[in-house]
């Protein structure tokens, strides 16, 4: 059993990480329709800055913190030069343009901080909580605690806030949204800022875990859209919960399905997202979207 | 990268400025240890080179009487990038002997300048294919030296066969390279490093002899890289009581392999054997700092390097005391060696040629590889056939690769002996150094 | 410039069009033995990247259903071909049907549930696929050689063939296998099934009304576009005699969505301009700059995306308008 | 001065121009209504107005020109727009869409207090509060709308067929309100409506939209007696 | 025997109901206008006969074929064509491709005949282009015939999907408003062409459309639906003068 716990845990640590991202493309997706293949890239690249931040002498936190409103303008940026001009294109365009963006960040990450692991410093502290035999890591315990936060956060922001209604307004309603006055396009430029920070978040925190390199987060995209698509696109609440889930049963299948072993273990949440996909294509708790004739 | 700037300019215009008095004169008693660039020129001026090659007085493709053109292909790009100063090292290692010695001087007197071609194959072999083709076809290169990767390597050994254009040092331990180079199979590709398989060998060995009746667990990258460790282990722990109790995979890309450890804890083996890429390697070492096992560690030479997988797994909470490697060459970011002048030069030599990082495992593999090349190119007449002869005779020639535990820098085709360096010491990692433990080991195959 | 008017269907029309494929056609027969074996080999490469990307266009451009998976179905294509010469000593000639089999059940398999996605759950599932495709091919290696690889022995071609040596001989072999795949390629989107395909893609309900049955299109032009697939993926494997899971990446699935964007979608000259692109492009890029090649590849395709939706086919059309207008003969009734 | 004036507005949707040139104008507190039967571009009308298509003529508005602002910048005038399909967020509950359409306000207590009057107002939202508007009658959403456009305590309304869809009683009620919001709050409303009677039963000033062109306006009275309308609308 | 007859059609959507028993029949060759304000259901009532839509009950028969129990990509087959209100045209292919679309059920060539352009292929694309060339001439579109459907002005696209319509070769019509963005002019030019049509091509027309004085000149039979229920059905003037038209359009009186 011990084992089987700590499958458990370590699948709930990994797939807060997934969680982080997914919630960044829903957000994104739900606001405006987009699907940001850059979205795990853009996480990289933010580790980098606050890995910077910290080489030169900030303390981990305030390195963090600074990194995650650099990527907030940043993502802003990305959002007005990149895919403003393409946010009304075809999903194809999108996807490609998305996958240019990719291309381009994980190569000038690469230029500027070389290809070589670099070590993240830890944010949570060493050790582990002992419950019987099991080991729950602080540092486990504090990415969940994250995400729980940012998810908290989020609900927050977009329950409590104006500009949070404002955001939900424009997911659900481009055209009321105008009619009141809400300054649609800055909504969106400012969801983007907010989706990049969230990704920011989740890549950060997964540095210390991951070890830094540009490459870090490919596969964690891969697990993060299978998140996305496996809650459904347009469901924050969805990401979290699929993200987390993807997290363990990757590893309890690659834990104990001897065939698949860890060789496959990449296609058993892939596997999972189609059949999802097949049987109910708008996701766990995505909304069914019905095409008007 | 930028840290080493001060020291770039201040030390590096010393020790230059030593280097070149040494170059000219000889009078330095503490110049460094390279072998001075006069020792093939004073050389009796004979027809016959190492490995008995007769020259006919004719010059391959790629020679002048001023020139060598050798060329390489590696990942600058791609998932593989880490690779990169290994490839990019090529060039640099060209600079640092034109810049330093005026070039190479091969066995007909003549001193030579060296011109690298370098391009990107992404780790694809079909690119590796067409960069093959490239060099060969279109660039003219005498030979190419370090094109990195097994698979990639795979995909060009026929055309470097048929091209008859030779491909020394590469950079990959699989064992194939120096079997076939020893067999002729494949008389134009020669491998550089230890054979995976042979450092397999000389953990189950040494296990054998220090931790009889022990059960290990092994954590393998899913690629013939992870195979060949996993079978040479396999081979040397046959007839001893060492049993190998579970065997985890990962694929390079995966996030991370915590799932890995935990399944390899919940064995309960007393050996850990962790045949990863550096990065794995750390987060392997993270893992069982954070769970309940605490098994004796070894460590495959991939990753043992201080400064970039060991005290970045430290810091991450990783158990990383009493690790045991093998290593076949010094490790730059070894604290103990910080004032070796050997490794002084190749600090200051690194940074002077170039931008690398010269705590980087890969850019150091660069510099050995380039003490080999220097000798190497010194030591032949300008034809391929000599080049081949000269690599596969290499114990005929002084190659000082200070930082190597080159005892056994030979290769001789025909004795079943293909791998230019097959000596490894097996070391403990303790209190941030490693510690030396026993013998040097020579697995002869 | 004097802007000459030309009417298609027209005798002046047919004897351009004439000379300038009987140009092209003199282009692509002298190529071989005017440049050397390795600019013939790219040439060859080239080709190939072309048939990939048009067999992309063929799902992606007409049918608009977006594919992230075509490395794999392309990587299938070559692996059949290097298991059965490499491993059961086939004759090379005859794996081509059998990966063209292969690979068009596969795409049925795969058109099948596809049919039940849209937009971009497709592209995620396409990616899937591709993503799972490696892992796959190394948990089986006793049948693929894992990552190690599967090589086919140069002998199993002769040394020279009909006068040619083995660049001329692959040159040929691809020009030819391009030359009927790019026809059929064409007849089917000047045909009955292509207008089907293409206006499903515009406007797919209205579509059905006219009784075009979606499912079995899109199935069909799933499979027919992963054939065209393996098929390139078998001449690969000819070229190259090797297959690893390196080479069918999901880098190389983008590679065949940016020559399908800068060729031009949609179009069939697109595909070979996009092929040339995915050879030469990363080839010059990296005379900018090697580290930053990714970035440059980047930024060409955002550019190429967000100013030139019509890609450099499109681009090039523009700027013959300037010169000549092609215009269509009248099919007003006198 | 009249609170909006509109002059030669020309409008459509891509290639199709809707409409022609039309002219028509608001005093402040009256209710006009646009007539017109389906496709003459009553929708387009009010589109235009607030600045969702691309428009040109001139529309000014408490003297100032609206023609090339946008969308959030004309809605700031206090214009508010109740689009044709009600122009409620579907997914969010009645609370929430009415805190969406008091959203360039920013006094809290004004804000709370208009609540409480279309709580009033409209009874049945009070008692579905928390109800996700989607959920709502066609009735109850047609009233949430027109509450969501009151909470900006607008200049002037716009409403786009607010009988669209609704059986007869509901129609009527609907209409009970806007009047009893006008004779209220003195808000000015222009009324786009294809219910001819029941518009005009309402309304001071009508005008008739023919195929994109105002075919006849003036008081209401004029415009009931006038058979414009059935020719408009049936044809005869 | 009538052509089509719908019977106590009814549709719901959660929990409105689109379409309330309506039930009607066109006679062969008849121009029947379907009219009725917003909402009514007249754009439903079409999708269930294309088969858009599924029907929660009742029944459409066209001619000897039960229209309910035809999957979609089959009604063009036993003889039903129509338009969109927003137009279903394909506007990357040409107009001439767009007729040639609208043929589509009424030809053969498969995948590999296409490939490999088998002289049936050939023959059937060639008479297949010839059809469409005629119908575009009949209605004056051949000018365009090469110019992709993108970009043309409205009323010609308008016209563009009626020749595709036409080229199906149907028995009935379905015109999904076919005057909406037109101008006076080419709505009375519509009107003309719609009785052309039927006769030329023998043709059984369904209309909805708010342009009355067209819908009026034009039907031999008007269908008035309010709130999903038919509540007339007769000649035009008939209908036109039903006070329980004109309430459904003008609305009731005010109190």
């Amino acid at each position: 059993m011990t084992k089987f716990f700590q499958l458990v845990i370590a699948g709930i640590e990994i797939g807060s990480i997934y969680a982080l991202v997914a919630l960044a493309i829903v957000i994104i997706y739900a606001s405006t329709g987009l699907k940001n293949l850059a979205q795990g890239e853009m996480a990289m690249f933010s580790a980098f800055i606050a890995y910077q931040f910290h080489a030169w002498g900030l303390g981990i936190w305030l390195a963090l913190i600074l990194a995650i409103l650099t990527t907030f303008v940043l993502g802003m940026g990305v959002q007005q030069v990149v895919l403003k001009p393409v946010q009304d294109s075809s999903l194809l365009t999108v996807v490609i343009v998305t996958l240019g963006l990719f291309l381009g960040l994980n190569s000038v990450a690469g230029f500027i901080w070389g290809y070589m692991m670099l070590a993240f410093p830890a944010i949570f502290p060493e050790g582990a909580l002992e419950i019987g035999s099991v080991d729950i890591s602080y540092a486990a315990i504090g990415v969940f605690a994250v995400l729980l936060a940012c998810a908290g956060a989020l609900f927050a922001l977009f329950q409590f806030t104006k500009i949070g209604l404002a955001m939900r307004a424009v997911a659900y309603n481009k055209e009321t949204s105008m009619l009141v006055g809400v300054q649609v396009n800055r909504v969106i430029m400012v969801g983007f800022g907010l989706a990049a920070s969230l990704g920011a978040v989740g890549g950060i925190f997964a540095a210390p875990k991951l070890f830094l390199d540009p490459f870090m987060m490919l596969t964690v995209l891969i697990y993060a859209l299978a998140s996305a698509a496996f809650g459904g696109l347009d469901s924050p609440l969805g990401a979290v919960i699929a993200g987390l889930f993807i997290g363990v049963i990757e590893n309890l299948a690659g834990g104990y399905i001897g065939f698949i072993g860890s060789d496959l273990k990449i296609v058993v949440p892939l596997v999972i997202i189609l059949g999802t996909l097949l049987f109910r294509p708008q996701g766990l708790l995505g909304r069914k979207y019905i095409p008007r004739v | 990268m930028r840290k080493t700037t001060t020291r770039r300019f201040g030390a590096a215009a010393l020790a230059l400025s030593l280097v070149a008095a040494a170059c000219g004169g000889d009078d330095e008693a503490d110049a460094p240890a390279p072998a001075p660039a006069e020792e093939p020129a004073e050389a009796p001026a004979e027809e016959t080179g190492p490995g008995g090659y007769v020259w006919d007085g004719t010059t391959d493709d790629g020679i002048t009487d001023d020139t060598l053109l050798i060329g390489s292909s590696g990942p600058l790009s791609g998932p593989a990038s880490a690779y990169s100063p290994i490839t990019q090292g090529v060039g640099v290692c060209a600079d640092y002997i034109n810049g330093e010695f005026g070039g190479v001087t091969m066995l007909d007197g003549k001193t030579r300048q060296i011109e690298v071609e370098i391009l990107d194959d992404g780790y694809s072999p079909e690119q590796t294919v067409e960069n093959i083709r490239r060099l060969h076809e279109q660039v003219g290169v005498f030979a190419t030296v370090n094109v990195l990767g097994t698979p990639t390597n795979t995909a060009i050994v026929d055309i470097v066969e048929d091209n008859e254009v030779p491909n020394i040092l590469v950079a990959t331990g699989a064992t194939r390279w120096g079997r076939d180079f020893a067999s002729g199979d494949y008389a134009y590709t020669m491998g550089w490093q230890p054979a995976y398989q042979t450092e397999g060998k000389i953990y189950a060995a040494y296990i054998a002899d220090n931790f009889p009746g022990s059960t290990v667990a092994i954590l393998q990258q899913n690629d013939d890289y992870g195979d060949d460790y996993v079978s040479g282990f396999e081979m040397g722990i046959e007839g001893t009581d060492i049993e190998i109790i579970a065997v985890e995979t990962y694929a390079s890309g995966d996030p991370d392999v915590s799932q890995q450890m935990i399944s390899l804890a919940d064995s309960g083996a007393d050996i850990f054997f962790n045949v990863t890429t550096p990065k794995y390697a750390a987060q392997a070492m993270v893992s069982i700092g954070s769970l309940d096992w605490d098994p004796i560690q070894f460590l495959n030479s991939v990753s043992n390097s201080t400064g970039t997988v060991l005290i970045p797994a430290a810091e991450g909470g990783g158990a990383v005391e009493g690790v045991y490697t093998a290593k076949w060459a010094a490790d730059p970011t070894d604290p103990a060696l910080a004032d070796d002048p050997a490794m002084i030069e190749y600090r200051d030599m690194w940074a002077k040629y170039s931008d690398l990082n010269t705590d980087d495992a890969f850019a150091f593999f660069a510099w050995n590889s380039c003490m080999a090349q220097k000798e190497i190119f010194n030591n032949i007449y300008p034809t391929r056939a000599s080049l081949l002869a000269t690599v596969g005779n290499m114990d005929e020639i002084n190659i000082e690769v200070p930082l190597v535990y080159a005892e056994n820098v030979s290769t001789s085709i025909g004795t079943g002996d293909g791998w230019p360096l097959e000596a490894m010491q097996v070391e403990q990692y303790n209190g941030g150094v490693w510690e030396k433990q026993g013998a040097v080991v020579d697995v002869d195959f | 410039m004097a802007n000459t008017t030309i009417t298609r269907g027209t005798s002046q029309y047919r004897s351009i069009v004439t000379v300038g494929f009987a140009l092209l056609g003199l282009v692509v027969i002298l190529l071989p033995f005017v440049l050397s074996g390795f600019r013939t080999f790219q040439f060859t490469m080239a080709l190939l990247w072309a048939l990939g990307v048009l067999s992309l266009n063929m799902l992606t451009g007409w049918s608009g259903q977006i594919s992230l998976g075509h490395s794999a179905l392309f990587g299938l294509g070559s692996y059949t071909t290097c298991i059965l010469v490499g491993t059961y000593d086939w004759n090379p000639l005859l794996t081509i049907p059998v990966a063209a089999l292969v690979t068009f059940i596969f795409g049925i398999m795969i058109g099948i549930p596809a049919l039940r996605l849209a937009g971009l759950y497709l592209a995620l599932m396409t990616l899937a696929i591709g993503v799972a495709f490696t892992p796959v091919i190394r948990r089986f290696k006793e049948h693929t050689g894992g990552s190690m690889g599967i090589s086919i022995k140069k002998k199993v071609f002769p040394e020279e063939i009909l006068g040619l040596n083995l660049d001329q001989y692959l040159y040929f072999l691809v020009v030819i296998f391009a030359v009927v795949m790019f026809a059929l390629a064409r007849n089917l989107l000047k045909s009955r099934v292509g207008r089907a395909i293409t206006a499903m893609r515009d406007n797919e309900i209205p579509a059905q009304t006219m009784g075009i049955y979606p499912a079995r299109y899109k199935t069909l032009i799933f499979a027919t576009s992963s054939m065209f697939a393996g098929i390139a993926g078998a001449l690969y494997a000819f070229v190259i005699r090797f297959s690893a899971p390196y080479s069918f990446t999901l880098t190389l699935a983008i590679f065949f969505l940016a020559g399908l964007v800068v060729g031009g979608i949609g179009t069939l000259a697109g595909a070979v301009l996009g092929g040339l692109f995915i050879q030469f492009v990363p080839y010059y890029a990296e005379e900018i700059n090697q580290g930053l090649a990714g970035m440059v590849f980047g930024i060409i395709i955002i550019i190429i995306m967000v100013s030139a939706p019509t890609g450099v086919l499109g681009l090039i059309k523009k700027l013959r308008a300037r010169v000549v207008t092609v215009t269509d003969p009248s099919v007003v009734r006198h | 001065m009249s609170l909006l004036e509109v002059n030669n507005l020309v409008a459509g949707y891509g290639m199709v121009q809707v409409l022609n040139g039309i002219s028509l104008s608001v005093e402040d507190g009256e209710v006009a209504v646009v007539l017109g039967a389906n496709g003459a571009g009553k929708t387009t009308t009010l589109r235009a107005l607030t600045g969702m298509i691309k428009t040109s003529g001139s529309v000014l508005f408490e003297g100032e020109e609206m023609v090339g602002k946008k969308t959030d910048q004309i809605v700031r005038r206090r214009i508010a727009h109740v689009p044709q399909g009600r122009g409620t967020v579907a997914q969010m509950d009645v609370d929430e869409n009415l805190d969406l359409g008091a959203y360039i306000r920013t006094d809290k207590a004004g804000i709370a207090a208009d609540k409480q009057k279309m709580f009033e107002l409209f009874p049945r939202l009070a008692e579905r509060r928390k109800q996700s508007a989607g959920s709502l009658s066609g009735g109850e959403q047609q009233m949430l709308a027109i509450a969501r456009a009151l909470m900006m305590s607008p200049r002037l309304l716009l409403l786009d067929e607010p009988s669209l869809g609704l059986a007869p009683l509901i129609i009527r009620s609907v209409f009970d309100t806007l009047r009893q919001i006008n004779t209220e709050f003195g808000t000015t409303m222009l009324v786009v409506e294809q219910n001819a009677n029941l518009a005009l039963s309402i309304a001071k000033t009508a005008f008739v939209l023919e195929t994109g062109d105002i075919v006849a306006g003036g008081s209401a009275e004029q415009i009931a007696a006038d058979d414009t309308i059935r020719k408009a609308y049936l044809g005869i | 025997m009538s052509l089509l007859e719908v019977s106590d059609i009814v549709v719901r959507f959660g929990g409105v109901t689109a379409l309330d028993e309506a039930s009607f029949t066109i006679d062969e060759g008849q121009i029947c206008g379907l009219i009725g304000p917003n909402g009514a259901g007249k754009t439903t009532l079409f999708n269930v006969i294309s088969r858009l839509y599924t029907a929660d009950s009742g029944s459409v028969r066209f001619g000897e074929h039960d229209v309910l129990a035809t999957p979609p990509h089959k009604i063009a087959g036993i003889g039903i064509a129509r338009t969109f209100q927003n137009l279903g045209l394909f506007p990357t292919n040409t107009v001439l491709q767009n007729v040639m679309i609208g043929a589509h059920h009424r030809t053969k060539t498969e995948f590999l005949q296409a490939m490999f352009r088998t002289p049936a292929a050939r023959r059937e694309e060639r008479e297949t282009r010839e059809l469409a060339i005629e119908i575009l001439n009949d209605l004056n579109l051949a000018h365009v015939a090469n110019s992709p459907a993108a970009g043309l002005p409205y009323g010609t696209l308008k016209r563009i999907e009626l020749a595709r319509a036409v080229a199906a070769d149907s028995k009935l019509l379905m015109l999904d408003e076919p005057a909406s963005g037109l101008t006076h002019s080419e709505v009375e030019e519509l009107g003309e062409t719609i009785r052309l049509l039927r006769d030329r091509y023998d043709l059984t027309v369904l209309l909805v459309e708010h342009h009355m004085a067209m819908v009026m000149s034009v039907s031999d039979k008007v269908v008035a639906l309010d709130f999903g229920r038919k509540i007339a059905e007769g000649t035009p003037s008939e209908v036109q003068n039903d006070p329980a038209v004109i309430e459904a359009y003008l609305g009731v009186e005010a109190s």
